[in-house]
């Protein structure tokens, strides 16, 4: 009875503020959270400000690499990063499933406070709210982040042009897949872990070196394939991309080859995409290169004129063909 | 095992795609009559490596989309009673059936599993005893052994709520079909998993009866490309021979034991392919032995009358005889996210590939 | 039609034998290739070895294309 | 298969950006929401601002006087109010299970959209999921606000001084009355409806009159009882609530005394507490009595300066008792 | 109906209680049987309009504090049971049992529903077939009849799932005990509904045998405070009467017909009272006639072994012995938070009034 | 102990009454107070009518109740 969340938790009363005092409070807290103000009352002067949120219902909530505590703080504050915003605060929504262990709660809580460290956040507000067994599948987080844009920076997508370079930080479809553990009877060596990090530091660092990037995107849900296809719509620019070039490890395209999946439409938890004139290249793969993040960033293709608002990739026989959107969620198959 | 780097790969193909081109003094209709084969084609670019003259067209062989409504529509039935679990491939999830999906019929509560092999529908039904698990049974002669052997281990390990719906489909006869219809093929890659089973006695009717050159190939796109190249040479030099150059895994005889399983479990039937109507003993169900697995025997249900989608020319393009752009639907009402026929949803369905790759909506 | 993979069978009980799949395992059922042993490579689908791969026939198969290679590298 | 969310609509891939824009875009869209950033980019310059989350699970989602779009706007729109914050933007997450009518979610967008019309927030950023059948109940839907709080403006549950007069803005319970419908069998009267409403509009008139409002606290969950308890305990002072003045409608007393309940920790969804000084009652009444959500409005007690930390009650009959915080969620009971 | 208003209310209470003052010459110690007084008592502040000399102590009439840790035991073994469905007030959810409570065993997936009436409890199982509904049947004499009346419905329905589990409690024989044990009371506020029902007859004895008089009063403020000022009066005086000042609704003779379906369907049994221990003839079980649905004798269940609380004083406080702040455990370890003795978990009971209403916490 | 609270029958089928209870309606059994009317005041308690509320009482009470606070307001 005591090491479950019960309905009490998120009805507004004393077990709910004691939530909050004795576990949230103690892992999280900070002068903001502090407050316990009906809404944090943060005051950034003279600033441009990024706003996002983002649901967290990934399943197993623990996974080799990471969970969705980290992933929470990771997926927002990358999206505030990716609009070259150093990211500030965020808040935190639960929704919990009676019954709930608490321990659990505790280590997503733990693990929250140290992505939040790392990129730099704060928990500004949070929302606990207990729904009735079954009503909901363990835990659901939402949080929400704002961020001050840095100052002579202006990254859009819209800012894709003709002749840029197209940068990819690193390995991808590992959160994908590492999410995906021990599905399908298949067993993943203990190298393939979620790439799931926070990229505010490195983001900073980029632009603090080059401050004229174009564009930055983070290949999520969809994956890689799906965010250059997003940028090449709104800019209506075309793509190249060198299907060689293309950083994907072998345990990766194992499964791949098991599962009939294809690694470019996987998702990913620390990849970012940076667009930037071919003048700057060297300056950013420097940062990159020299931060844990960046390591195997590489140069993967060119933004083109045409065909605009489709990207082309150029296979390892040489042939080029379209590099479509992700349809539907990838399914494993046989055939 | 070693491979090939990737310039040498590319050098490779570049000789290969040369020669091709050399040879190309004549427009010649090559025929993969492999969905994997077609995937690989269209992911690797190798279309865009050949010459005009020669045309790669695809064949009967995804079999997602060989599969007719009247199979879906019993699986989305037996998916609804109450007690049943589908258990499928996750190749079958999105295929239209005359009025819905089996993923749209598990968003309604069905209960439907993705499992990677029969065996492990046989687990569900060991761990769910008070259920009745349907197993849906698809697939050319690679697949099927697979779900025949899985029978016999239901079998003895008298596990009695496991059972199969059965559309399994036979390549050779396809192939006999497509010869004698009007669509001219000049020759064949053919199926290189099928083969690892069936072996190359099958195939020897194409050579031998029809004249045409046909070869077994892997999926590597220097396999594809080289099959390619020895078919052009083949026609070039007015040759016809059956070749398997994918001997690493296509012993002659194929796979022996295989075979044998497959005949104690199956017995071949005439069976419907969509949009080439009913071919005979092209199918295989289950002997009367094995009677007791078969869902069609054991478990009643009421199917909705099979309704094909009217517009949808499916049924050519799985003969090579019309490519997806000449379906006035390609692209417009049809595409993956709202597929009219079934060759727009599997990832190996001839529209599919077609679209997802670009050819017929986009040129750098 | 039918995705495959080769995988080395690094164990084996009975005719459920671990197949590693370019650093991924899976338990496969060798019912439809009962002869495979371990250290030896096989063709997996479905769960199931389907065949064994023949590593004489793979090296030939390199050894041409690299043959291949060779006439495109002298010709350029 | 048309008018249900699939999971392909959460996917990230064309049916995700389909949802967005033809059902999403259509009825919540602004030029900020059609940026499609991965962030939105929110420049407030010189403001102080306040940033806030709740998660809304409510069931039913459809009730007399409001549904959880409603709801969901109202209830950030207010906690960003409550801190004298004019309130701009909001983010929004959907947690939406498999097989959900889409119908119905455009009817939650279309009353979302109404409800930040009056509010003057726009959405400014949002993000959907969707949960295989079973993983949740329906639709679970975050916001999250930011605003700029009101220049000479200082509210603070700290500011509660000994002397200070407390008001409600009218009917208590209400809410949470509503959204009890015709459960255990009993049918309320078409005059009982959720009180659900964004007070924003009013707070600024009142604030534009009165800058020097100490507290404002919108009684959610836990109700009255417990929201003043909380302010009670943030100042350490004292209040002293007569209850003669409670506003309680007719009709949630007789449910109240059917159920066992007390309205007092009741939800609301439209009501705030005010504290100020006695001095600005009169002008604050004004206010609230020439506005929609205020006619009711009546002053309820008084802040003192003992017991510091607790709420006393003064009875009908001229008791003097304590009133506490709410403690678990009240259960319909027969004894 | 008619009511008075507030000033004239606030005028009439200060009338009553100022005359109770001017009589309060000695101790009196005056007990609220009924849990419905306790809160109604502690809501309207009544006790600090009274004079230190007229204590007001609180019985064991609340329906789940006397209710013992077996019952509870049993109800959540139930609840384990697959195929059972626990329908009950909502009273009795947080209730701890001897290692927890019927709350926690739903958070951990059991299927208990909270119904507002027996009659929701048989509807439940109507609609529940294949499941087997166990009502908690709790409750003095005011709801015994109601749950014996749906016992009777469910019989004349052939409803064959529906279950009661039985932990009904009698007053009078528990105001026998009270009155023969050691603690004094000087008079008693007498539970108006449940008079409603079993009418005046049964506390004839207080008067007769025992020369304590006793008021049958409603649960408006001024009532109960009307009550008091008689009693006061009555021992003022060194009168002895029982008075009925809640005649609206409590005829002499209570409710024939409630009586008549109590005596139908439920029997007299010795029961065990929480803290009290087992007293003769004071519970109520299902005739042989109704035994078909009594639980205990349909649905067999492993039930753990009772333990009480060690430390909660429930017993005495039920009794009027100790008033809660006299247990060391009362606002510390045991809160309505997490309570430690029934008394802190029910609104009606004593130990959670006197916390949530600030007595023995709390002073202006 | 038991909460009741008084209703006005509005409507009735056999020993099935719709009760008023404060503008709030639901349906309550009659089988522990057959006789009950429409129009008459009943006790409901866990969906059941358990006694009728009799009209002169309750005015007796009331009118004591004005007696008393007319003792007070005449003692001020
Ligand atoms: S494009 Fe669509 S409708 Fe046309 S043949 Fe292909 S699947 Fe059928
Ligand atoms: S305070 Fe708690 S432990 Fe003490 S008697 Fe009351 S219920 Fe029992
Ligand atoms: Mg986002
Ligand atoms: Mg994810
Ligand atoms: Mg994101
Ligand atoms: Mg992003
Ligand atoms: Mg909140
Ligand atoms: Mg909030
Ligand atoms: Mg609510
Ligand atoms: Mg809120
Ligand atoms: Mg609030
Ligand atoms: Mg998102």
């Amino acid at each position: 009875m005591k090491n479950v969340i019960q309905l009490a938790h998120g009805s507004g009363g004393k077990l709910s503020h004691e939530l909050v005092s004795a576990v949230i409070q103690p892992i999280l807290g900070n002068p903001v959270l502090d407050q316990m103000h009906d809404a944090a009352a943060v005051c950034i002067q003279n600033t441009r400000l990024a706003f996002t949120t983002d649901s967290f219902v990934v399943k197993p909530l623990f996974f080799t690499g990471g969970d969705i505590g980290k992933l929470a703080v990771c997926g927002t504050v990358n999206d505030l990063a990716m609009t070259g915003a150093v990211p500030l605060f965020l808040t935190l929504g639960l929704i919990i499933e009676e019954g709930f262990s608490l321990d659990e709660l505790e280590r997503i809580l733990h693990s929250m406070a140290r992505a939040a460290g790392e990129a730099g956040v704060q928990i500004a507000a949070g929302d606990t709210k207990v729904v009735e067994k079954g009503a909901a599948d363990g835990i659901f987080i939402n949080t929400a982040g704002i961020g001050a844009i840095m100052e002579g920076v202006h990254i859009s997508p819209l800012n894709a042009r003709p002749g840029q370079d197209i940068i990819i930080n690193g390995f991808l479809g590992e959160h994908a897949l590492a999410v995906m553990q021990d599905r399908h009877g298949l067993t993943f060596p203990a190298s393939l872990n979620s790439d799931c990090a926070p990229l505010a530091g490195l983001v900073k660092e980029i632009l603090t070196k080059v401050p004229e990037v174009a564009v930055l995107r983070d290949p999520t849900r969809g994956g890689l394939a799906t965010a250059l296809n997003e940028i090449a719509l709104a800019a209506k620019v075309g793509m190249l991309i060198e299907e060689e070039a293309l950083p994907v490890s072998t345990e990766v395209r194992a499964v791949c080859d098991i599962l009939g999946f294809d690694p470019l439409y996987l998702a990913n938890e620390g990849k970012m995409i940076v667009l930037s004139e071919h003048k700057n290249t060297e300056n950013i793969l420097t940062v990159l290169h020299n931060h844990p993040y960046g390591r195997e960033a590489r140069v993967i293709g060119k933004v083109t004129s045409q065909p605009a608002g489709q990207v082309g990739l150029r296979t390892a026989i040489g042939g080029i063909r379209l590099l479509d959107m992700l349809t539907g969620d990838q399914l494993p198959r046989i055939c | 095992m070693q491979q090939l780097g990737t310039e040498e790969t590319q050098r490779a193909a570049a000789f290969l795609a040369g020669e091709i081109r050399k040879m190309a003094t004549r427009p010649v209709r090559l025929m993969e009559v492999c969905g994997t084969h077609t995937v690989a084609i269209f992911r690797a670019g190798i279309r865009q490596l050949l010459p005009p003259a020669v045309e790669l067209v695809s064949g009967p062989g995804c079999p997602v989309c060989v599969t007719a409504n009247d199979f879906l529509d019993t699986a989305i039935a037996y998916s609804r009673l109450p007690g049943c679990m589908i258990a499928t491939f996750g190749d079958m999830l999105r295929v239209p059936g005359s009025s819905t999906s089996l993923m749209a019929a598990k968003s309604a509560g069905a209960d439907v599993r993705i499992v990677y092999s029969p065996l492990d529908a046989l687990m569900l039904a060991k761990e769910n005893r008070s259920r009745q698990v349907i197993f849906l049974a698809v697939g050319f002669e690679t697949t099927a052994p697979a779900i025949a052997a899985t029978v016999q281990a239901a079998e003895q390990s008298g596990v009695d709520n496991f059972f199969v719906l059965t559309a399994h489909k036979l390549v050779p006869p396809a192939l006999r079909f497509l010869v004698e219809s009007r669509c001219r093929v000049d020759g064949f890659l053919l199926p290189g998993h099928v083969s690892s089973i069936i072996g190359e006695g099958p195939y020897r009717f194409l050579t031998q009866e029809y004249d045409i050159p046909a070869v077994i190939a892997g999926f590597e796109p220097l396999a594809i490309l080289r099959a390619v190249y020895t078919l052009v040479l083949q026609l070039h030099h007015g040759e016809c021979r059956l070749e398997n150059q994918y001997t690493a895994v296509v012993p002659p005889a194929g796979n022996p034991v295989a075979q044998q399983v497959l005949a104690q479990v199956y017995e071949t039937v005439s069976s419907r392919w969509r949009g080439l109507g009913v071919l005979p003993a092209s199918g295989l169900t289950l002997t009367s032995r094995y009677r007791r697995f078969d869902a069609r025997q054991q478990i009643p249900v009421a199917v909705e009358p099979m309704r094909e989608n009217s517009g949808c020319r499916c049924g050519e393009v799985l003969l090579g005889a019309i490519t997806p752009r000449q379906c006035s639907l390609f692209g417009g009402p049809c595409t993956p996210e709202s597929p009219v026929g079934a060759c727009m949803v599997s990832v190996e369905g001839t529209c599919a590939a077609w679209y997802k790759y670009g050819t017929g909506r986009w040129n750098l | 039609m039918c995705l495959a993979v080769p995988g080395k069978i690094i164990a084996k009980q009975d005719l459920l034998a671990t197949v590693d799949m370019n650093g991924i395992t899976r338990k496969v059922s060798l019912m439809l290739l009962p002869q495979a042993d371990i250290g030896t490579y096989v063709l997996v689908h479905a769960g199931f070895a389907i065949q064994a791969v023949d590593d004489a026939e793979a090296q030939k198969t390199l050894e041409l294309f690299k043959e291949l290679e060779g006439y495109a590298a002298a010709g350029d």
